[in-house]
């Protein structure tokens, strides 16, 4: 057991699955001797060299697709975008190829590849650096989007997404790297795809997030609890295919919901989580759903993110609102 | 490195003395001429009948296999179909150099190199005629299916070659696009990184002077494609694409440099699309016959025929021998593709991923019993 | 007037603004002497001029750069990309730079330009050619994502979206580009963006819908009034801002609500039109509501398209079903 | 044409007899050597002390609002920050060539061409800051912000040239990017654009050497940078970046030939990231001193002065006079911009679109009340 950091997590999954597994190769901008500029693959190119770790040219769109030619050929590689707000030239490789690879040839060449990148705001960085666009990329069928909250989670959702025969994306929310410890067994056991985590019991209200806004949703219900209001937190932690069992049994035991994510409201995947609910256990809702997120803009440069991210406050009266109801 | 200006306009110093295509010293090479005489220059295999005659059927079975699919589509049993009419040169003499163990991934305009390789005529009707078991060929099983999107093919040609450079293996990736493709990001930027790390990879530009009604000097300002090599410190070489010979010599050449480790070539091959760019397309909405005619003179199936003739004494039996049996295989092959059972519905998800997560699953047996999803 | 279908009116739009506005130009792949291989800029490069109407080479992610320069400049470029499956590597011209450019700026520069793109199932076209990814361009803040319907929204819509001077993408269904001849006043009006229509008035269900499956949800309509079930059908045209206020109207007046469009359900954009009714009129509904849309699966190719896009038939059903509730 | 293939390799030809750099004809061009000499070859407004002073005036002006920003930054007092260090003669050469009504589409690192452009030190600073406000500078409206995303300015110089074109104006579009970004599609497919249209666009490449950790020769095998103009038809041409007299002129021309619809050009800088790729990095983990500390006997300023005191009596109390104005303005500037009052919160919204729809409005109204969106 180890007391680690999100982004320590990472690189311990990273550093597990290169060793377990020699078709795992770790390819991106900076991933070398630099380690990332997150650090997430420090130490990985001195210990497995460069034919297991390799700095790319500044490609994105070519980064991505020579992942799919590795994983046709039957490698696995995890390709690091440097932040989530460059991912886009990829995007032609990972909807158009990657998600379709198996499915086009009916099982003949499949990819398993994994495609990380940091996404998400408030840790003040420059322009074009805290995107959170993980809605997109839940749209495009054959594909998974996994996004860790937690230090165990991200050490054991990496292995599973890394170990999995078809492709993953997975996205890091860069401000959980550093900013609590865990202890994890670094034993290489991986945890469920595909399945929520359920962070917190309660009676009252289910609160549904990922990623960062896990943490926001955790001090929220602390908070309610001094006022005995019981908030549920539930981490979908993948967003497609999603844990509908979990979000729907957590509603209707509660009937209330609160979604939370950074990405700006319209089109954001708390429309998805909403409208499941809306199908599948309206019958169970006292009060309407209600979606704690950014509205629809751009995320602003530092001086004013903090109006920018929910906070904990901010969720607290959401629910405090759904309360009110019913 | 100089220290002063030059005089009158800086710039790319011509080099030697050569004018237009190879002004920045790129090769260019044509064994066979248009009315099928041929260099001594040519490599040891032209003077070889079989060989010669082995990649005379090639082609000869391409136009025919493109013939009878351009006529499946017109009576409604095909989809969208796109031709290569003219352009066999290319597919036969890049397939035909290439080994069992290398990869191709093609364009969806070379039907001819599929063939070659193995692939089965019903499986490419059946990829054309709509049905994705038509990407599962039982042929070369490590070649990827057609890429639609254009120029996205070329970085997946990086990653196979790197999967054989990492793996010790002498295997080349061999990926095909079109002039057109030569303009998108991807293929610089997969040229830049075979580049970089030396990949035995050959990139292979169909040049047939059209990217649909878009012609060649409207794509790029650029004396030749191949030097678009030269930005990724790659060797780009122009061919004569009707000559199936140089094609296929350049190829041999390329790929020998990529297993010896001598990294990633690009190979321009000059040739011409005497068809519409796909069955849903009319060609003559934007160039005229007299653009078109005189490219006929140069194809390549008939070039190849008059050097067998001339050189090698093909007679007229043997002509119409293998016309005939040409024409029989794809006849057989496209009653074989229509008489393929259709893909249970419920195979529009079953291959989406290895084990079907739960909501699909259950879409999957919704639609299994025809309802939606 | 006249008999137009919905390429025309594109057409007779395009030749509109190219008319009445010299900042107007078109630019795109065959869009020059061939017209398209839609057709949908026939006979513009011979009328216009190449400095008007422009063959592009083939580069997606320059045609949308370049529009963004342009555009700058105090052009209004009208670029058209091929087929939506096509559009991935503009995207991140479109998300980072043309849908920022007013905000980053601080409206110092500004980005009106129009991204056309053919979208949508249903035409037996080649692998990749179906893609109907609109919920994508929805979630990105600063875009409009117009869809038009018939010939007369096409044209209205249209010249809209060219006149407005912030970034627009227009995707035509092109599955309704001749699909439906109409009388269109070609008088250079132009329609409402950020406004849904209301296609058919209807007391018992709202059907939600835009693009091609407006035709279908018309004729489910059409089919249940024959049994007494008067369904509304909303066509939403513009995703991105939408017309909640509509949109909210409606469903409040039937408290039923079916949602059809052809993207794959998980992400599409139905969930976002589910989480605003689950928000604001859940108290109006008296039945969960549906999304008749495709499984996240790829679209098929020809042979099994039928199976993959929602029907007429699968509409009434689900409006059947949720008239069985309250 | 030549008609035979080549003995051994065939390939690239190299041309002419020279070595490295130009061997594809890439001319590479100097006038200030690193201890101050002037080559005789050098253009005329290198022998005009005020020119020089002026040239000067502004790298010394660039490096010290460097070390104010990076100061500032590690004084919490502004946001990640980029450095120009070692490179002031590729941002000063390349606008002092351009007229005010040329168009600069700038990298991430051109703080000195935005300062002699005359966007303000406080607006830079702003922007760096974290305040959208700084891209709304008062200086050259129509310049491009800041281009975080790498690469994908390019296109923009294509439209923004474009635009020129079509209203006949005789002006340019000067695109920067750095030697990572030649790598990316975007810079391919601008280049290529440009080159098919013959646009007034001059691609300006600062080769610093590195992208963040990745050294130049990691990011691609051709010997220069320049020469990736030529699979575009682009003439390209190789500067020393560290000769602020060798990038105006080398700017010079290529703005000339872009007025006068000669078409665009591509000039390699070659220069060397004497910083940290940017406050957020820490450039000993991945290069050490030694390789480091060369490149310090010929960065720009120091060489500048060197001529200015050796051809122009350029004095001490000149020297001096001149640090402690540009000294002031630095610290005016910063001052100035720690008093800039805050934006109001509102305006996260409020320029999303010209007119706000009413949703977004809605939103925008609660955030002003201090309310989540
Ligand atoms: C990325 C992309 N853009 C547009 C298209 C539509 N399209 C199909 S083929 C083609 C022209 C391709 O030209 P070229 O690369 O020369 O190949 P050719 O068709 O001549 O074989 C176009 C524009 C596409 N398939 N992919
Ligand atoms: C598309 C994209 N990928 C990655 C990054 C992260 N990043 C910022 S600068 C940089 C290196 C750029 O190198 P170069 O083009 O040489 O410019 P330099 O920093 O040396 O000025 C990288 C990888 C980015 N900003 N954009
Ligand atoms: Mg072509
Ligand atoms: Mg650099």
């Amino acid at each position: 057991m180890a007391e680690i950091t999100l982004v320590e997590a990472v690189r311990a999954a990273l550093a597990h699955a290169l060793e377990e597994d020699p078709s795992v190769i770790i390819l991106g901008e900076d991933v070398g001797v630099d380690g990332g500029v997150f650090r997430a693959t420090e130490g990985l190119w001195q210990r497995f060299g460069r034919d297991r770790v390799r700095d790319t040219p500044l490609s994105e769109a070519a980064i991505a697709g020579m992942a799919v030619g590795l994983a046709a050929q039957r490698f696995r590689p995890v390709v690091e975008i440097q932040f989530q707000g460059f991912i886009h030239p990829a995007l032609d490789q990972v909807a158009n190829h990657a998600a379709r690879l198996r499915n086009r040839t009916r099982g003949r060449l499949t990819c398993p590849m994994v495609l990380r990148a940091p996404y998400g705001g408030g840790v003040h960085a420059p322009e074009h650096h805290s995107e959170s666009i993980e809605a997109i990329f839940a749209h495009i069928p054959g594909l998974r989007v996994v996004i860790p909250s937690s230090p165990g989670r991200a050490y054991g959702l990496l292995l599973s997404a890394i170990r999995d025969p078809d492709p993953v994306v997975f996205f890091e929310p860069k401000r959980l790297y550093r900013a609590q410890r865990e202890e994890v067994a670094l034993d290489g056991a991986g945890l469920p795809l595909d399945t929520a985590f359920t962070l917190r019991e309660g009676r009252d209200v289910s609160v549904i997030t990922w990623g960062a806004m896990t943490r926001e949703c955790l001090e929220a219900a602390e908070a309610l609890a001094g006022d005995g209001i019981e908030a549920e937190v539930v981490d979908m932690a993948t967003l497609k295919p999603y844990d509908a069992a979990t979000l729907l049994a957590s509603v209707r035991r509660t009937g209330r919901c609160v979604i939370v994510h950074e990405a700006p409201r319209t089109g954001g995947f708390g429309g998805e989580i909403a409208a499941r609910i809306a199908e599948e256990a309206l019958d169970a809702l006292v009060a309407p759903i209600r979606r704690v997120c950014p509205p629809d803009i751009i995320p602003p440069l530092p001086k004013l993110e903090a109006a920018y991210m929910p906070t904990a406050a901010e969720i607290c009266a959401a629910v405090r609102e759904v309360m009110a109801w019913g | 490195m100089h220290g002063g200006k030059e005089d009158g306009e800086v710039g790319i110093q011509p080099c030697g003395d050569r004018e237009g295509s190879d002004r920045y010293g790129i090769p260019f090479s044509r064994f066979l001429t248009p009315d099928g005489a041929l260099s001594d220059a040519a490599p040891g295999f032209a003077s070889d009948r079989g060989e010669l005659a082995a990649l005379y059927a090639g082609m000869l079975r391409t136009r025919a296999f493109d013939a009878k699919a351009v006529a499946l589509q017109r009576t409604g049993r095909l989809g969208t179909y796109a031709s290569s009419l003219g352009q066999e040169g290319v597919s036969v003499g890049l397939a035909s150099a290439m080994r069992a163990e290398d990869v191709l991934i093609p364009s969806f305009r070379e039907h001819g190199a599929q063939l070659w390789r193995g692939t089965r005529m019903e499986e490419l009707l059946l990829y054309w005629g709509g049905d994705e078991r038509g990407s599962d060929f039982a042929g070369p099983r490590e070649d990827f299916p057609v890429c639609v999107p254009v120029g996205t093919q070329y970085p997946h040609a990086v990653g196979v070659a790197m999967a054989f450079t990492l793996r010790g293996e002498a295997r080349c990736a061999v990926v095909v696009g079109g002039d057109g493709s030569t303009s998108r990001g991807d293929f610089h930027e997969a040229l830049n990184m075979a580049g970089v790390w030396a990949l035995p990879v050959v990139f292979l530009i169909n040049n047939n002077q059209w990217a649909i009604s878009v012609p060649r000097e409207a794509q790029t300002a650029a004396a030749t494609l191949a030097q678009k090599a030269i930005g990724a410190g790659l060797p780009g070489e122009q061919v004569d694409g009707c000559d199936v010979i140089a094609v296929r010599d350049a190829m041999e050449r390329a790929l020998a440099r990529g297993r010896a480790g001598g990294g990633a070539t690009v190979i321009e091959c000059i040739t011409y699309r005497l068809s519409d760019h796909t069955t849903a397309d009319d060609a003559t909405r934007y160039r005229d016959d007299t653009q078109v005619s005189p490219h006929w003179a140069e194809e390549p199936v008939t070039r190849l025929r008059e050097h067998l003739v001339q050189a090698h004494g093909w007679t007229r039996q043997e002509e119409e021998e293998l016309r005939a049996e040409t024409h029989a295989a794809v006849e057989a092959a496209a009653q074989a593709y229509l008489d393929i059972a259709p893909q249970p519905v419920a195979s529009i998800a079953d291959y989406l991923f290895e084990t079907l997560p739960p909501d699909l699953k259950a879409a999957r047996d919704r639609v299994a019993e025809g309802g939606n999803g």
